[in-house]
């Protein structure tokens, strides 16, 4: 049989195995939040977890990420491109959500003439496994946006977590080459396999949350110029804490930074948010997007239309971060609802005419 | 310490007695909107909203949730304020004694006037402490909050938690002398609700004494190790009432000030920048902590600036719109005792 | 495929202030690795993300044109703290250049067309590149008459003197030269350039129009055009943007759905009409 | 083009000096720190001056900018209170470096760091005591390295 078992208490035997190949990344908890970091000791990891609160892209696409270092002698500049790019990586306890968005992600990075080398060496050199989620949390609607709390196509290998164990198994060829790795392995019964098909049952009947997001897209297409929006965008703050949080959320800036003391410096990018002003304001003044009206719609439009018609899928993992962070409570099922009502309105009308 | 008893009755006696001033305003068209707060749709949060019609003051609430300054909607004004003919409408505000400061003291800035709005004050007993709860409940999920007696009931899945609403209310409210807005003489329309009048208020800073007595290396540490997860989203700035301005300094590029990484040194400026900016002007609402996505608790600078303030200047914001906030006045006999003098 | 971000490294082969105010600079860049060079194939209308290391990167349209070999010539206001870093820069220093990126004017499609170029201000560094393209002994044939109106503020900031010398000498192409406000000395149009279009009213037959400058100057010369039975297929636009990759990655530059960095700078009339108002 | 702000780092044989910048009023301080030049009055040549109208010019920017920057110490000087040439400036000024002295306190920065004081254009007696006076209490903090970034 394929799968395999992996009690919990042998996580410690899988880290010291792996950790010798890969950089480890797994979930722990910093300061009272979880967040993805790379460890150096097994009981670091945190197990018991709903979902990282920055999510996990954050190791391939760091906040702040150096693009390439410089030297300067005299008026030569010497650059130095980064060499860790190859670097094996191996992300832990991925949810399916956000495994989702490395997809997303590697789309967005590989799209057009231009590939951003930056990111996909990584992606090309990180190995993930992801976890299924037993116990999704209200606020999340991945099976709205074609996902599962059980899906394992973006993983390389997948867990279920069985209480004291997981079920194994291997999803992609980097997957399976790591699980063979792993001998010790025991091999899965097929009540295991059975309990896991159970509880992805229960998990995919716990979703409270469900949008048509076809039918989003086709409302938000025609309503660009709707006085929804002005509603929308009264009580949001600016804060950008959506975009800080979400995983597919892909916006930088580039700077550069200098060690004066010594004639060098970095190219760095950290990320930006469409959600502040200064995001689209030219040198000369002119802002295509002074309002706050349109910068809240831009964050909608971008993930629910215009990712639709350049990537033919919705830009939006359903992890429900976005609304759990919204200090103001503007949150995105209330922004859904507001633009389906638009296309319920018209509808009404067309009846009764 | 202030005594509650009772915190569901006083909540719903508040609310009561919020609707019915709100439906008198706008019944008598005293006001043409009002700002207030309805249910979120999240257990822990609350959501602002704007009202326009008598019949929907039913919507306005108050519970020990809801933390955003509402000022914050006046400056700029959201555009439901502002009308294309009439110009700038009256906006009531349902007001707790920090948004009430935080009106009073934007008005002594000239950001906004008060002859536009008018403050309903309501006597507001704290607010939870939304960040400290979600961190003791850990990784579960929070699917229910209410309040029962002086205690704050967090229910989810398989748990059920009570929480000491003294113990678990926002750091700055345990100690807030400023319950409800303050009185100004001068616009006695400008109040209605429960507004109260403020002579001296006295203030020992207790909690943050044992922090300063600490050595440098101590307090070095304390403080990077509670801002080293900022991730510079800088939902503070936008929560806050006193941040204005229409280029912030860590944006501004000509030159460029401060580094915009995360980075420690470049975090720790910020925040040390910000709280400058905030002398003689915070008024000690705590939205900054509360929005904060990773948690970051700003109320202990927020004190310590209070501290000054009182100590050096004897000024508590947000009481009176005609004095001067500190940092734009001065005194001959302002202590000097920092400088440097000859032994 | 190398890494997009990695800009080639160019010196700074001489510099030539362009204005009476000199705030305008334009700089003649060298690749020092010549395999670069050669494969920096680029079209008018395209442009570069070209960097001060160590002080930033800003896009830039590409002042030179193809048919000039050796160098890159790009014109830089001094508007910022990348471009200000430009005009404190001397002859020899290092630049970073990345590019030629997003679309450019689309010359195949200009073939056999005349074509009408209407500029203002200093925006007219990629119709420069423009016209030296089609003016050039290769390209000439291509391409049917070419109108040239190029408005100003004032006679201090008409930009490439020497080149719009040559072309007033030639006959198969026609130079308008315009300033806002009369100026003794000055013996050419006086006026806006939307008022100079109605003027000349060039004609849309078999026509294209090439249109650079400031928005109130892109707006007001549409409409005339427009009024003047253009189609607004037949009207080309180059649109600026805040761009910080110039790769369609940093995300700001988008309208709608479309990035201005790599489906742009160039938009048609027709097609800027498709799309949100947000430029 | 990346020129160094201050000059590099001396090597470690050498005894460590501090680098201090000071921001001088234009009226008072600086013309003291020229008087006690041109009457040969010795102080350590640790600071270097940056010329401002006015105390009151001086934004917390500048002084927390320079620790970023590298500098081991600020110290900052303006006319005596009441002799102000713009009448209040150093006033204002005053106020607003006592809350950035104590919240550089409050925040672990050792206060030493940042000196302010008050010399007029006669005392330039006085403000080579004090730049001494300063330049000591910065040396024995030492090198300042909360603000380094690293590399």
């Amino acid at each position: 049989m394929d799968e395999k078992i992996l009690l919990k208490d042998n996580i410690g035997k899988l880290y010291s195995e792996l950790e010798k190949e890969y950089k480890f990344y797994a979930p722990t908890k910093v300061k009272g939040n979880i967040a993805f970091s790379r460890i150096s000791n097994v009981e670091e990891i945190e197990l018991e977890f709903l979902n990282s609160k920055v999510p996990p892209k954050d190791v391939l696409f760091p906040q702040k990420e150096t693009i390439f270092e410089y030297k300067y002698e005299g008026k030569d500049v010497i650059i130095e491109e980064r060499k860790d790019l190859e670097d094996k990586l191996l992300i832990f306890g991925v949810r399916p959500c956000d495994a989702y968005s490395f997809k997303l992600l590697e789309d967005f990075f590989a799209f057009g003439d231009f590939q951003d080398e930056v990111f996909l060496k990584k992606r090309e050199s990180s190995t993930i496994i992801g976890i299924g989620c037993n116990n999704p949390r209200q606020s999340c609607f991945c099976t709205s946006v074609g996902g599962h709390p059980f899906q394992k196509e973006s993983t390389d290998v997948f867990l279920s977590d069985l209480g004291d164990k997981y079920l194994v198994e291997a999803v992609s060829e980097k997957g399976k080459n790591l699980v063979k790795k792993l001998s010790w392995l025991s091999d899965a019964k097929k009540a295991d396999i059975d309990k896991s098909k159970e509880l992805a049952k229960q998990a995919e009947d716990s979703f409270t949350t469900k949008f048509n997001f076809d039918l989003v897209t086709k409302v938000l297409d025609e309503n660009f110029e709707h006085p929804v929006w002005q509603e929308i965008s009264e009580s949001c703050i600016g804060c950008s804490s959506c975009t800080f949080l979400c995983p597919t959320c892909t916006c930088f800036d580039v700077i550069d930074e200098n060690d004066e003391y010594n004639n060098r410096g970095r190219r760095i990018r950290i990320w930006d948010t469409c959600q502040s002003c200064l995001y689209t304001l030219e040198t000369s003044g002119h802002n295509p997007r002074p309002e706050k009206i349109q910068r809240c719609r831009n964050r909608i439009m971008h993930k629910f239309s215009y990712y639709p018609s350049n990537y033919d899928c919705v830009g939006c993992v359903g992890c429900g971060r976005c609304i759990s962070a919204c200090p103001v409570n503007n949150e995105l099922r209330l922004i859904i609802d507001k633009i389906l009502e638009i296309e319920e309105k018209e509808k009404g009308e067309k009846i009764s005419a | 310490m202030v005594i509650i008893v009772g915190l569901e009755t006083e909540n719903k006696d508040i609310e009561n007695n919020m609707q019915e001033i709100a439906k008198g305003l706008l019944k008598e068209k005293k006001v043409d909107v009002i700002i207030g707060y309805k249910k979120g749709t999240l257990p822990l949060l609350s959501q602002p909203i704007i009202i326009d019609k008598e019949e929907d003051v039913d919507k306005l609430l108050w519970n020990n949730l809801c933390y955003v300054n509402l000022a914050k909607y006046l400056v700029p004004r959201v555009p439901r304020f502002v009308d294309s003919e009439k110009g700038n409408l009256k906006v009531g505000v349902v007001a707790k004694g920090c948004v009430g400061r935080g009106l009073i003291h934007l008005a002594s800035e000239n950001k906004i006037n008060l002859d536009e709005i008018t403050i309903i004050g309501i006597p507001c007993n704290g607010v939870v402490n939304r960040q400290r709860v979600e961190m003791e409940i850990g990784e579960k999920e929070i699917l229910e909050v209410s309040v029962l007696g002086n205690n704050v009931i967090v229910k989810g899945k398989d748990f059920e938690k009570e929480f000491p609403f003294d113990e678990y209310m926002n750091e700055l409210c345990k100690g807030c002398k400023i319950r409800k807005p303050s009185l100004v003489s001068k616009f006695p329309d400008l109040c209605v609700g429960e507004c109260e009048e403020y002579s001296n208020i006295v203030d020992e800073f207790d909690d943050i004494a044992e922090f300063e007595s600490k050595t440098p290396e101590e307090k070095w540490e304390y403080i990077t190790e509670a801002l080293s997860v900022c991730t510079r989203c800088y939902a503070c700035r936008e929560a806050c009432p006193m941040c204005y301005c229409n280029l912030c300094f860590v944006d501004q590029n000509k030159p460029v000030w401060f580094g915009k990484t995360t980075d420690l040194p470049d975090i720790i400026v910020y925040h040390l920048i910000r709280a400058m900016h905030m002398a003689g002007r915070c008024v000690a609402c705590g939205a900054c902590s509360l929005v904060c996505p990773m948690g970051i608790d700003l109320n202990f600078i927020n004190r310590k600036l209070e501290k000054i303030v009182k100590e050096r200047f004897d000024f508590t914001s947000g009481l009176d719109p005609d004095t001067l906030p500190p940092m734009v006045d001065f005194k001959m006999e302002d202590a000097e005792e920092f400088m440097l003098e000859e032994d | 495929m190398p890494n997009p971000y990695i800009p080639m490294l160019t010196k700074v082969k001489s510099m030539v202030s362009e204005n009476e105010v000199n705030d305008i600079k334009t700089f003649e860049l060298e690749f020092i690795k010549e395999e670069e060079y050669k494969n920096f194939n680029y079209i008018p209308g395209q442009y570069a993300e070209i960097s001060i290391i160590g002080k930033g990167e800003c896009p830039i349209g590409i002042a030179s044109s193809p048919t000039e070999e050796g160098t890159i010539k790009f014109t830089i206001k001094k508007m910022g703290t990348v471009t200000s870093s430009f005009h404190n820069s001397d002859v020899g220093d290092t630049i970073g250049v990345r590019g030629p990126l997003g679309n450019g004017w689309p010359m195949e499609e200009l073939k056999g067309k005349n074509i009408v170029v209407i500029g203002g201000g200093f925006a007219f560094s990629t119709l420069r590149s423009l016209i030296l393209y089609v003016l050039d002994e290769k390209h000439r044939k291509d391409y049917g008459r070419v109108t040239v109106i190029y408005g100003n503020r004032n006679s201090g900031e008409v930009l490439y003197r020497d080149v719009l010398e040559e072309w007033e000498k030639r006959d198969d192409i026609d130079v308008v030269l315009t300033i806002d406000r009369e100026e003794d000395d000055w013996t050419r149009k006086v006026g806006f350039v939307a008022a100079i279009v109605k003027e000349v009213a060039p004609s849309s037959d078999n026509a294209v129009a090439v249109v650079c400058g400031p928005p109130i100057m892109i707006t007001t010369a549409q409409n005339e055009l427009e009024k003047l039975n253009w189609k607004a297929e037949q009207i080309l636009n180059s649109l600026e943007m805040r761009m910080k990759c110039g790769i369609g990655k940093c995300g700001r530059c988008n309208i709608g759905e479309k990035y201005v960095c790599i489906d742009g700078p160039v938009f048609s009339l027709a097609e800027l009409k498709q799309m949100p108002k947000e430029h | 083009m990346t020129e160094p702000i201050v000059e590099t780092k001396q090597s470690e044989s050498k005894e460590w000096e501090p680098k201090i910048i000071a921001f001088l009023c234009n009226w008072c301080s600086y013309a003291g720190a020229d008087l006690a030049g041109v009457s040969r009055i010795q102080y350590p040549p640790n600071i270097r001056i940056v010329r401002v109208p006015c105390s009151g010019r001086i934004n917390a920017y500048f002084i927390i900018k320079s620790l970023t920057d590298g500098w081991d110490g600020v110290v900052i000087s303006g006319c005596h209170p009441g002799d102000c040439h713009y009448i209040s400036g150093n006033l204002v000024a005053r106020r607003r470096f006592a809350i950035l002295k104590e919240l550089l306190e409050f925040f672990g920065i050792e206060p030493g760091r940042v000196n302010f004081m008050w010399a007029s254009a006669a005392e330039g007696e006085r403000f080579a005591v004090l730049i001494r006076k300063a330049t000591e209490i910065v040396k024995k903090l030492g090198p300042n390295k909360k603000f380094e970034k690293k590399w």
